[in-house]
């Protein structure tokens, strides 16, 4: 197993901070309705988001789903462009077309997150087509969660990847539900792994909670990806501490307190501030600054957001073709 | 007429649907996240009547019809209706062609719940109204209440018809209130809803396009523009009789519909009354439409873009001054 | 297992052989252009057709694809409406709205096959939920190919069947290929069975030039799912010796004469055939008569298409709507 | 310009995907049973330049959006324009969404190639002409060749383009032989084709109506009714100035389109004269389209079913002697 080296053992700690403190802020703008429209965090999931994405080569490239703040920032976008496009600003990642539920940020390789559960595994299957065929040894990584593995594309695009062998990774955090319908009610596995097997792929089973382990499988997938040898699922076992998307009024009658009281006791930035500080690689002071200084990156995050200004009207007609003509009217 | 009390439009769907369910065992829901409603008023039902599903919506979609073809009268909520792309196919390859395709052998009594929510931030792939696309699939009916009173009464109808029914439902009205008869109250299919009579301009209005368009006709009064607002409630089948009786009486027309322009509904009743109402036509036919670009995020874009009373009234201005 | 009564094999080689007459004449109208549009012969698939649906129950349901013509012959249904369907007659089973790829008989459970690659196997899990919430002990049963077994309506289906213990048999003809595509190219999996793990049902692999064989597991898995025990996954090895649709200019390249040959020394009669002189429940001369009879069913049925009338333009605008209002103008 | 040869539609598509092929290594195709063209003049390109793909046409157009985010051109084969419907979300919610959500961060340049089947008896689920959906669905150009020269041609700036591009083919078409510039020879997109000038009436046609529609003119010429056939090759974007300057000079129109009719491409056009050509207009526009049935097998429904000569020839007459 392929193991991280001391600063980035660091730095995942700094990223899932960055992930954590950058929801908690959207969810508490979301409540204030600062921030319009559905917002899904990813808080309790930053292991699975930091884990895959650091075992990755900056130019790999990722699809994301409507659960994906985490993603890009994993991947090491700038904050102050996400808050903004969470805010709708002209100064968005995405100039505020996309906001909470489509962001991209491709300057890391982050090709976009879709609102459509499912579509950004077969887009994933093309980047990694794409890394083939222009013969560069990139690979992409699919984020989806277990409900996700019930819809059509999920098949469709595993057996794509396995057929051609490509470059590329599925990986599922597997958070037990989808929306309020736990995996035992909708799926017929028990772990979305056992699924590989329909596609003759290895099928792994992860603790999501625990970001070493997390970057262990999926550097050894993505070097097996990468050396031509096909595609993995690789499934992690999280949990999202909070609803499912934020501030809409969704009853939580489906699961109790005592799980979620379970799984906070098994919380990823602990588990990991744990592990620095066995290892010494952080003193307690030093594993509290990498909080207060992701917070505060986040606060200023916000501050640019806050100051940037509204995109023009304008804006909605000019980006949606490449090559001008036929544009709304 | 039974009494009638105020319900909103999002209470007129349940009250429909458990009418329909406890008048016939035949009635059931699928849908996803559906489970939580057998805490409520559904618990009668039993879990039977009841599918709670995966996200597949290709799969059960397609359950629905098979599910039609032998018996049942399934109520699919496809929530939101920019996921419709996703079951196209049983939609529109199946649904809407299998009686035709079987010699009428088959008939396919499902009704899809389709979910229009738009001007709420939810950005480019949850805010489609894509109802011109099934008015383009034969063998589909399409219905969109723009009130409680129809809200209810549609999907009665749709849920007592032989043939596939897709409803929209505009979630912007989800918590407009108005008068609802009690028990039974099917609105009938391909019969407009004049709202409002007047003798200069018509006005044909669909979904929440249909509130502004009676705010903006208050307006116009007021300037002297009498305007007579009408909800075709039914695009397949569409009643044309009322929609050009109109226009040849007032000469004028103006449609606001809330779907992309091209090839949108609004589009199809401007064609027809360029066809059969030509000779009374006084003045250019204009459409208040969203324009044809993927729907924005910020709410500084989203929200200039559907038909306003704004937007309505100036059209309406223009072609009562032409 | 079930093994079939002795009238039930005699029964089966009549029916069987009324697939092979009435695809044999099918063939030849195409070629002669007396039949318009594609025609996909069941000619090599005949076991599978017939064990499958003489498995079954009168009141049993089925769905089938563009290559099932079999089905409903196999389920029992009379040859003049089909073959009138054929060459678009009024008394055509479906009015001449149909055709070769859309045959429907619910006189005897054929629910209609459908053009769309794997568009019926939901259908055939609504059927299957329809007879449990009705509370019969009918099952549906859905045909389709390798093929389909890639399509996205494959993983949903089998998925939903599966959570909910429906009685759904998923029937996979697999003849090795989808058009000119064979399985290897363009499927993970050797056997389209193996994909019954990722849905913890049966998946069961059969010889599909056997028709004992296939009645014996589908009779099996029928049992299964009409005790509530839920859905299986069969699969039947076989082969189409004609190409995928008669008469369309479709290249041969991808087999070779010799695999083909194959597949003959296997064919589904002959083996039949065999077996019935072998349990001396029918003479040679006996066995020659059924073929001579079903050869004249098919000739009857041709006749009385050949009588019929065409359909009156009316029709295509009678048949949109069940309920009137709003068909086309 | 260069050298033209006859060459037909089916040819020309070839000629034009192995010349941009040739050009421009990132130009690869997807599509099922593809691999066969490895054996003709396609094998220079090798294995890397044709995927041969599953029943997957989800997962084979998703897949082609991926490929077209990051480096190459994929040109997809639909093969029927009716299977779209399972390929509806990636082309309309992925391709046609993704550069506005991104804030033009992405660029999509692929190209879906659907081919019209209809008139041969493929009955309900293969003979559809959906294009009206597309152009509803913002963010998708719409392209639709009748003759070799544009099918060459439109097929050959759709893949220069960097938007998604689908081109609808009519295969009642591949047969027809006709002029075709060698070597590169793209035509612009947003430019209608005049192909016959006339000032009684504009008669505008699309994908095989074209055909028909220039028989009936000259049919009608005899007569003394002079036609102006235009077929407008795109459909998104439109050019609407030359459709609108034909109606304003001619005051007449009619729309062959053999799409369905509710909601279809020429609802669209003939709402647009209505809106923007009104004063010009001396007569109803009229449209000759397919009726809204699913399209039945027998050849003796479903050929009286599409816009024909005749049937164009009498629109005119109407409309010229209104
Ligand atoms: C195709 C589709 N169906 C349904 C929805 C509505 N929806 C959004 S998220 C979600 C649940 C997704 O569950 P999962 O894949 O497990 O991801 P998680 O939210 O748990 O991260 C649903 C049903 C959607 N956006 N797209
Ligand atoms: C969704 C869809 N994709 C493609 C086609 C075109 N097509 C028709 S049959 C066929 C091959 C089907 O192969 P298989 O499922 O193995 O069945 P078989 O023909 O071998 O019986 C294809 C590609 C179609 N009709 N529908
Ligand atoms: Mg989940
Ligand atoms: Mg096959």
């Amino acid at each position: 197993m392929p193991t991280p080296r001391p600063e980035l053992l660091i730095e995942m700690q700094r990223r899932m901070w960055r992930v954590r403190a950058f929801d908690e802020r959207a969810v508490e703008l979301r409540h204030a309705r600062e921030i319009h429209g559905p917002v899904h965090p990813s808080i309790g999931q930053e292991a699975a988001c930091v884990g895959a994405c650091m075992a990755l080569r900056e130019d790999d490239t990722l699809t994301g789903n409507h659960r994906s703040h985490g993603h890009p920032i994993a991947k090491g976008s700038e904050l102050g462009p996400l808050m903004a496009e969470l805010l709708g600003k002209a100064t968005g990642v995405c100039g505020g077309m996309g906001g909470s539920m489509h962001l991209a940020d491709f300057s890391v390789g982050s090709l976009g997150e879709t609102g459509i559960v499912g579509a950004g595994i077969p887009i994933a299957v093309g980047a990694g087509l794409s890394a083939r065929v222009r013969g560069t040894d990139q690979i992409c990584i699919a984020f989806f969660g277990d409900g996700a593995s019930n819809h059509g594309t999920f098949h469709e695009s595993l057996n794509l990847a396995a057929i051609w062998k490509l470059p590329v990774l599925f990986f599922c955090e597997n958070n037990g539900y989808a929306a309020t319908t736990s995996l035992a009610r909708a799926t017929s596995v028990e772990d979305v792994a056992e699924r590989a097997a329909g596609y003759r792929m290895p099928g792994v089973v992860v603790d999501g909670q625990d970001a070493v382990a997390v970057y262990e499988v999926t550097a050894e997938a993505a070097a097996r990806a990468r050396a031509g040898e096909g595609p993995s699922l690789l499934e992690a076992k999280t949990y999202r501490y909070l609803e499912h998307a934020e501030g809409e009024g969704i009853p939580g009658f489906y699961r109790d307190a005592a799980e979620i009281e379970r799984w906070r006791q098994r919380d990823p930035l602990e588990i990991h501030r744990q592990l620095l500080l066995d290892r010494n690689l952080l003193d307690a002071a030093g594993a509290d600054r990498i909080e207060r200084e992701a917070r505060a990156e986040v606060d200023a995050a916000l501050a640019f957001a806050r100051e940037s200004a509204e995109p023009e009207p304008r804006a909605a007609f000019d980006v949606v073709f490449a090559n001008s003509g036929g544009s709304g009217t | 007429m039974s009494e009638t009390r105020e319900l909103s439009y999002a209470e007129a769907i349940h009250e429909a649907q458990i009418l329909e369910m406890g008048r016939d065992a035949s009635v059931i829901l699928i849908g996803e996240d559906i489970h939580g409603l057998t805490l409520g008023p559904y618990a009668e039902f039993g879990p039977e009547r009841l599918w709670s599903a995966p996200i597949s919506e290709s799969g059960f979609t397609g359950m629905a019809v098979g599910a039609a073809l032998t018996g049942l009268r399934p109520i699919v909520d496809l929530l939101i209706s920019s996921l419709l792309y996703v079951a196209m196919d049983p939609l529109v390859n199946q649904a809407g062609k299998l009686r035709a395709m079987t010699g009428g052998q088959a008939k396919v009594p499902a009704v899809f719940r389709c979910g229009l929510w738009h001007g709420s931030s939810y950005a480019a792939q949850h805010s489609d109204r894509p109802y011109p696309l099934f008015m383009n699939s034969p063998g589909l009916k399409v219905a969109i209440p723009a009130t409680p009173a129809d809200a209810k009464g549609l999907l009665q109808t749709a849920v007592r018809d032989d043939d596939p029914v897709m409803i929209f439902e505009d979630r912007n009205l989800a918590h407009e209130r108005g008068p609802v008869c009690e028990g039974d109250a099917p609105v009938p299919f391909g019969q407009a809803r004049v709202h409002r009579e007047g003798s200069d301009v018509t006005l044909v209005a669909i979904a929440s396009a249909v509130r502004e368009a009676l705010a903006a006709a208050d307006d116009l009064a007021r300037e002297g523009i009498s305007v007579e607002v009408i909800d075709p409630r039914t695009l397949v089948p569409l009643d044309r009789e009322t929609l050009l009786g109109s226009v040849r009486r007032t000469g004028r027309l103006v449609v606001a519909d809330p779907a992309h322009r091209t090839c949108g509904a609004a589009a199809e009743i401007a064609a027809l009354a360029a066809e059969e109402a030509f000779d009374a036509l006084r003045a250019p036919v204009a459409r208040v439409t969203t324009p044809d670009v993927p729907i924005p995020f910020s709410p500084a874009l989203e929200s200039k873009l559907y038909p306003s009373q704004q937007g309505i009234a100036d059209a309406v201005r223009r072609v009562a001054r032409y």
